[in-house]
């Protein structure tokens, strides 16, 4: 990454006109970095602190989690904050080292065409989710299901 | 014979100090010859209050007259002969043999971000488009009616001091990792003429030169990284012209 | 800004009016890596950090999405979380986020607040003293968790 | 190559047509541009990137009676400037300068540059060497500053307009000849010929008006403050044309360069406040200009300087420096107003000047002397006739409002105001003057003299015969002279002209080709140098920088007039005789007649 090039002199392209992505691309970058710090360590606090850690994670923990509305604003807001900061960190980058045009087009695509699909798949899944699914062997899921 | 006191003896600075061999390796490249650059040793009797600039001459005086690079005022303000030395954006003449560790070769190669010319000279054009680009010079509608000076506080004076002592020797923008990788940001140097006037309370144009930094290639891709304010031999603190102008702009005004 | 704009002015020339290098690329040897500032380093890591960040992100979606599909199945992807190897995996990425994050916080401070940019070294220590608090309140507890049994 | 075209291109040579043609981006040539550009088509042509002239090196300020801080007004300006060039100084021109000053100062602050303030928010203005209140009463505040660095605001404001203007810049363009054709029985310019760093071609310039802004030529001396570039080709090409050069013996000695290095540390700091010393800690100056001390013009300081070190009350092992005081001063007010020489004496001599003196001793510092011109910045070539459409500006010219000791700060107002003059003057010339035809193959002069440095035995190094000539100068034709040491110096340069015929050139290349350079501003020096100890020999007095301790006086009877010197015969000759004549130019006189110079 400390590698330069000698001639750097690629045509700029043109500027102005349009939102300004860059500028609010920044920001974002920021507020949401402030925010992700929050919810990433909860997310990880919870999951991988308490209780026994990384075993207790199953179908069960997870259902107990995402049925709760609590955790289920927490974690769409942690999707959607994190796969657009990362994304946008990646179509940086991608801005950085792409010199040829095409390339940069495609994988800027593709960061963004993941992105998508992603944040759909994932909302959906979020409030979609039955944590109770008929016909699942009782000791899967979590203890709230049977009680019911 | 007349004046002699004065310069037979000469100053004795130098007497005080021992000589010392170094080993300077330059990176040449002759563009009429060489496919690639090279890497040349040179072996070099110099003196303790000697500078690499003065190394430098001695190769090309006393060794190869071929050796070019750029150099006028050498003490540190026409910014001529900024070079990497070490590994570092450094002015050839404002940096001490003594302050380096002369028991290791010195490596000594042209700026890199910019189009190598050839041994230790590179193509400035780029680095000076970004810098007309910013539009670096007073914009005033209105002459001073008395015919004289505009006033300006002491404290306005102040506020754009440090970014006035500029001489645009490149250091900063070529020590850019950011500017390595395409070449296409407009670099600090620019950013840092523009802080110049944004935040001089004569000029009217901020906005022009905020809108023309609040771009793809603009100020947002600063990544804080330093290597420009490690660089500056004027001592400017750079990164932080960079974020004053970032902020201004998200202000909307200076 | 009266009178002022940008058409008032001369217009600067236009970009991307360089010829190609009138040269050959010029190949080896290479020139030396720069020796920069830590926040040169630091930069680079984030990068690294962030990118790798991402790609686990994806892949984190996309096993979370398991629970639509069974319980069976999801359980059977994430117990493979639960092993030593995995679990080492998981203290790097633990490693990566906090040191991106930390040092997001540290850029996020030196942008806007003057005193950050001028004391951006001890900010950087201060990252890593963190970061390392963090591991060690991270490290053998996990380990403990994922060795235990 | 810069923001310009290729030009026409024959036979391989690049060919420009520009109203207006400056040689030199210093000061002087880019004020000029800024005049001529938007009202002509107007071409720079500088061999630095403009930024890099050595205008950016002044550091302590320019001079104008603005009486921002205290009463002051053009009329004691102009006598300070009068008395302290030792009344050489056509006292017309001198009027000029004091009087437009004002104006000149105001135009750059118009343009942006930021000088220092007071309170009121008025640009701030200091003591400086002979600037005093009611002719010589006691120091005033003239100087106008920005910290220890107007000379870099200047130049970079200048540059700042160009830019603004669009200004035809050509950047690393050597011009190596000036191209006279005869008009109607006169010799007139018609352009000027480039050798382009880059690709090693050649250009021709043709111009209607064209302005040498060329800088000085202090790199004849060892101890200079003088950047590596001022090697006098603005000076040596005209000098070559047979055109006159103007009292050329009259160089100034900076008192206070850095000992054994020569950069420059400010008069400003004496004006500051700080105290010259000897070894003993005695403030010596008080003994040679009791009413103004240390704020003394330089010629008297560096003399003043070098006679303790005579005496045996030099400072360090070898008693062979004096010392610069600022140690009473605040480390804020020097860290406000002096920050960059300070930092100076901490990289180059590990001084710390806060709590240290700092060893200092004079340097080669400024050409009083040059082309000589106009108060309209037309060239001569001779005492009254001008060469149309010529114009020199800046230290290469000699107007002469420095007679034989410049003031500080006159230098940096000398190039605006004379520099605006110029650019002036040349666009008015441009309007009703027709194109001057060049003459036929335009470049021969410029391929026989690189052929000429090419061409010897190679058995004589540049580097070599350079050093000698610069330590003679120092050692012969410094602060103090007397005909043995000139003539032992314009000996050697004799030898060192017969020598450079065998110059080696090592780099055989076309592309930035410095070492064939170097070898070409050699030769401007030696020829340059030839001058100066010709010119210094014949001046039999003392007065201003010429100090002859075998005549210690001046002697206004015969001496008050100005040397003029023109290349005749075969430059090639050995003797200097045998190819420099001298003849003199009256000095004019308005208000002040000649009176003793005391301070
Ligand atoms: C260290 C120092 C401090 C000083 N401080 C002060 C001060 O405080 N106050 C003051 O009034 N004066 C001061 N002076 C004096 C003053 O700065 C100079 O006399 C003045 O700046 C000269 O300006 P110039 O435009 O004539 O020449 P320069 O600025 O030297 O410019 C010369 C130009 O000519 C060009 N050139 C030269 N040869 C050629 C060629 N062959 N072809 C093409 N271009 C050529 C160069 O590229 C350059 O652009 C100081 C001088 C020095 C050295
Ligand atoms: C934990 C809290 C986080 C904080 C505080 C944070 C902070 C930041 C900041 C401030 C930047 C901008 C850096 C710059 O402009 O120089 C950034 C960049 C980036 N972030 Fe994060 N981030 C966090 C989490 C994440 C996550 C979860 C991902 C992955 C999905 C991620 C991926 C990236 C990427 C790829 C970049 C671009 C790096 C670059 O341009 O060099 N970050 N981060
Ligand atoms: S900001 Fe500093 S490093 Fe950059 S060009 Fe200006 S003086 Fe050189
Ligand atoms: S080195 Fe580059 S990334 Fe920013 S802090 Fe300086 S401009
Ligand atoms: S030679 Fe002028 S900055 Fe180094």
């Amino acid at each position: 990454m400390t590698t330069t090039i000698e001639s750097p002199r690629a045509p700029r392209t043109v500027r102005r006109g349009g939102v300004n992505w860059e500028k609010w691309g920044w920001i974002y970058m920021r507020v949401s970095g402030v925010v992700l710090v929050v919810l990433i360590f909860g997310h990880l606090f919870v999951n991988l602190m308490l209780g026994d850690g990384v075993k207790a994670l199953d179908f069960a923990f997870v259902g107990g989690k995402l049925s709760n509305p609590f955790w289920q604003i927490w974690d769409t807001l942690l999707l959607w904050l994190a796969l657009i900061h990362g994304a946008n960190g990646m179509r940086t980058i991608t801005n950085d080292y792409a010199h040829n045009r095409l390339v940069g087009v495609v994988l800027k695509g593709a960061i963004l065409a993941a992105t998508v699909v992603l944040l759909i798949l994932g909302t959906l899944v979020i409030y979609t989710f039955d944590p109770c699914p008929a016909g699942s062997p009782a000791d899967l899921l979590a203890s709230f299901c049977t009680a019911g | 014979m007349a004046s002699d006191v004065l310069e037979k003896k000469g100053p004795r600075a130098h007497d005080a100090v021992p000589t010392f061999t170094v080993t300077m390796i330059v990176r040449r490249f002759d563009p009429e010859v060489d496919e690639e650059p090279r890497w040349v040793d040179y072996d070099l009797e110099m003196h303790g209050t000697d500078r690499v600039l003065d190394a430098l001459h001695k190769i090309k005086w006393e060794i190869d007259g071929s050796l070019a690079f750029r150099r006028s005022c050498a003490h540190g303000v026409c910014g001529s002969d900024a070079m990497r030395i070490n590994g570092r954006n450094r002015l050839a003449c404002k940096t001490l043999l003594k302050d380096l560790d002369v028991s290791q070769p010195i490596y000594v190669e042209a700026l890199k971000g910019l189009p190598l010319e050839k041994d230790l000279i590179v193509d400035m054009e780029p680095f000076f488009d970004s810098f007309r680009d910013v539009q670096p010079f007073l914009m005033a509608s209105s002459k001073p009616k008395d015919g004289k000076e505009r006033l300006q506080s002491p404290e306005e004076r102040a506020r754009f001091d440090d970014t006035t002592k500029c001489i645009l020797c490149a250091a900063c923008t070529s020590s850019c990792p950011v500017f390595w990788t395409d070449g296409q940001y407009f670099g600090p140097a620019a950013i840092v003429n523009a802080h110049r006037f944004i935040f001089d309370s004569r000029d009217e144009g901020a906005q022009v030169r905020m809108d023309i930094l609040n771009d793809k290639e603009g100020v947002w891709r600063c990544r804080t990284t330093f290597n420009c304010t490690d660089a500056c031999p004027r001592g400017i603190q750079v990164t932080q012209a960079i974020a004053e102008v970032k902020q201004a702009i998200m202000r909307g005004k200076p | 800004m009266p009178g002022i704009s940008a058409e008032t002015v001369p217009s600067p020339a236009p970009r991307g009016k360089y010829p190609l290098p009138r040269l050959t690329k010029p190949k080896a040897p290479a020139g030396t890596i720069y020796r920069g500032n830590v926040g040169m380093w630091s930069w680079v890591l984030h990068r690294i950090t962030g990118v790798a960040i991402f790609f686990f992100l994806l892949v984190h979606i996309l096993d979370t999405a398991l629970v639509r599909v069974s319980p069976e199945a999801y359980n059977a992807v994430i117990g493979t979380y639960k092993n030593p190897i995995m679990g080492l995996g998981e203290v790097a990425l633990v490693a990566a986020i906090g040191l991106h994050a930390l040092n997001g916080l540290r850029i996020i401070l030196v942008d806007f607040w003057a005193w950050g940019t001028k004391h951006q070294k001890l900010l950087q220590w201060i990252v890593v003293i963190l970061w390392i608090i963090l591991l060690i309140g991270f490290v053998p507890r996990h380990l403990m968790n994922v060795f235990s049994e | 190559m810069s923001e310009t075209d290729q030009g026409t291109i024959v036979d391989g040579v690049h060919f420009h047509k520009h109203d207006i043609v400056i040689v030199g981006a210093g000061g002087a040539g880019m004020r000029a541009a800024i005049e001529a550009g938007p009202k002509a088509s107007t071409a720079v042509i500088s061999k630095l990137y403009p930024t890099r002239s050595h205008t950016g090196a002044a550091q302590g300020g320019m001079a104008a009676a603005l009486a921002n801080v205290e009463e002051d007004n053009w009329e004691w300006h102009t006598y300070d400037t009068v008395k302290g060039g030792d009344y050489l100084v056509d006292q017309d021109a001198a009027e000029i300068l004091a009087k437009e000053a004002i104006d000149a100062v105001i135009d750059l602050e118009n343009m942006g540059l930021p000088f220092n303030r007071t309170p009121e928010g008025r640009i701030d203005q200091r003591r400086f060497g002979g600037h005093t209140r009611e002719h010589g009463k006691a120091p005033v505040r003239r100087a106008c500053y920005a910290a220890d660095r107007t000379g870099h605001m200047i130049l970079q404001t200048l540059y700042q307009n160009c830019v603004k203007h669009g200004i035809n810049f050509f950047n690393e363009f050597y011009v190596l000849d000036l191209l006279m054709t005869e008009v109607d029985g006169v010799e007139r310019p018609a352009g000027v010929v480039a050798y382009e760093l880059a690709t090693g071609d050649l250009h021709v310039f043709q111009g209607k008006s064209i302005i040498f802004a060329t800088g000085g030529f202090g790199k004849i001396y060892k101890t200079t403050s003088n950047a590596h570039t001022l090697t006098g080709d603005g000076v040596g090409i005209v000098w070559r044309k047979g055109l006159p050069l103007e009292d050329m013996e009259f160089f100034q000695f900076h008192p206070t360069g850095l000992a054994g290095l020569g950069i420059l540390l400010s008069e400003a700091a004496r004006g500051e406040g700080a105290i010259l010393r000897n070894s003993e800690g005695e403030r010596f100056m008080e003994r040679y200009a009791p009413t103004i001390k240390d704020l003394a013009p330089r010629d008297i300081v560096a003399r003043s300087m070098a006679t303790e070190i005579r005496e045996g009350r030099g400072a360090g092992p070898y008693k062979d420096y004096v010392y610069l005081d600022i140690t009473h001063l605040e480390p804020a007010v020097i860290d406000a107003k002096l920050p960059d020489i300070t930092e100076f004496a901490r990289t180059y001599l590990g001084v710390e000047p806060y709590t240290e003196p700092v060893p200092v001793l004079p340097t080669a510092h400024y050409a009083m002397g040059g082309i000589p011109t106009t108060n309209n910045a037309e060239v001569l070539r001779t005492n009254t006739e001008t060469v149309p459409g010529l114009f020199a500006a800046g230290e290469c010219a000699c107007v002469s409002v420095h007679g034989s000791n410049r003031l500080g700060t006159n230098s940096l107002l000398d190039i605006n105001v004379f520099g605006k003059r110029a650019g002036n003057n040349a666009v008015e010339y441009a309007k009703s003057a027709d194109w001057v035809d060049l003459p036929d193959d335009p470049t021969a002069g410029v391929r026989r003299l690189l052929d000429h440095v090419r061409g010897g035995d190679g058995s004589e190094r540049i580097a070599v015969i350079r050093k000698e000539l610069q330590e003679a100068m120092d050692r012969n034709a410094q602060v103090f002279r007397t005909d043995e040491s000139l003539r032992d110096v314009g000996d050697l340069i004799k030898k060192l002209r017969a020598r450079y015929r065998n110059v080696q050139v090592q780099d055989k290349g076309k592309r930035f080709n410095t070492d064939l350079l170097e070898a070409v501003e050699l030769g401007f020096l030696l020829d340059l140098a030839e001058v100066v100890v010709y010119s210094a020999r014949n001046r039999k007095e003392s007065r201003g920088a010429h100090m002859r301790e075998d005549y210690p006086k001046r002697d206004d009877k015969n001496l008050m007039v100005h040397t003029m010197a023109y290349l005749t015969g075969d430059a090639e000759s050995a003797q200097a005789d045998d190819h420099i004549r001298l003849d003199w130019k009256p000095v004019v006189v308005t208000n002040y007649p000649p009176t003793e110079r005391k301070y």
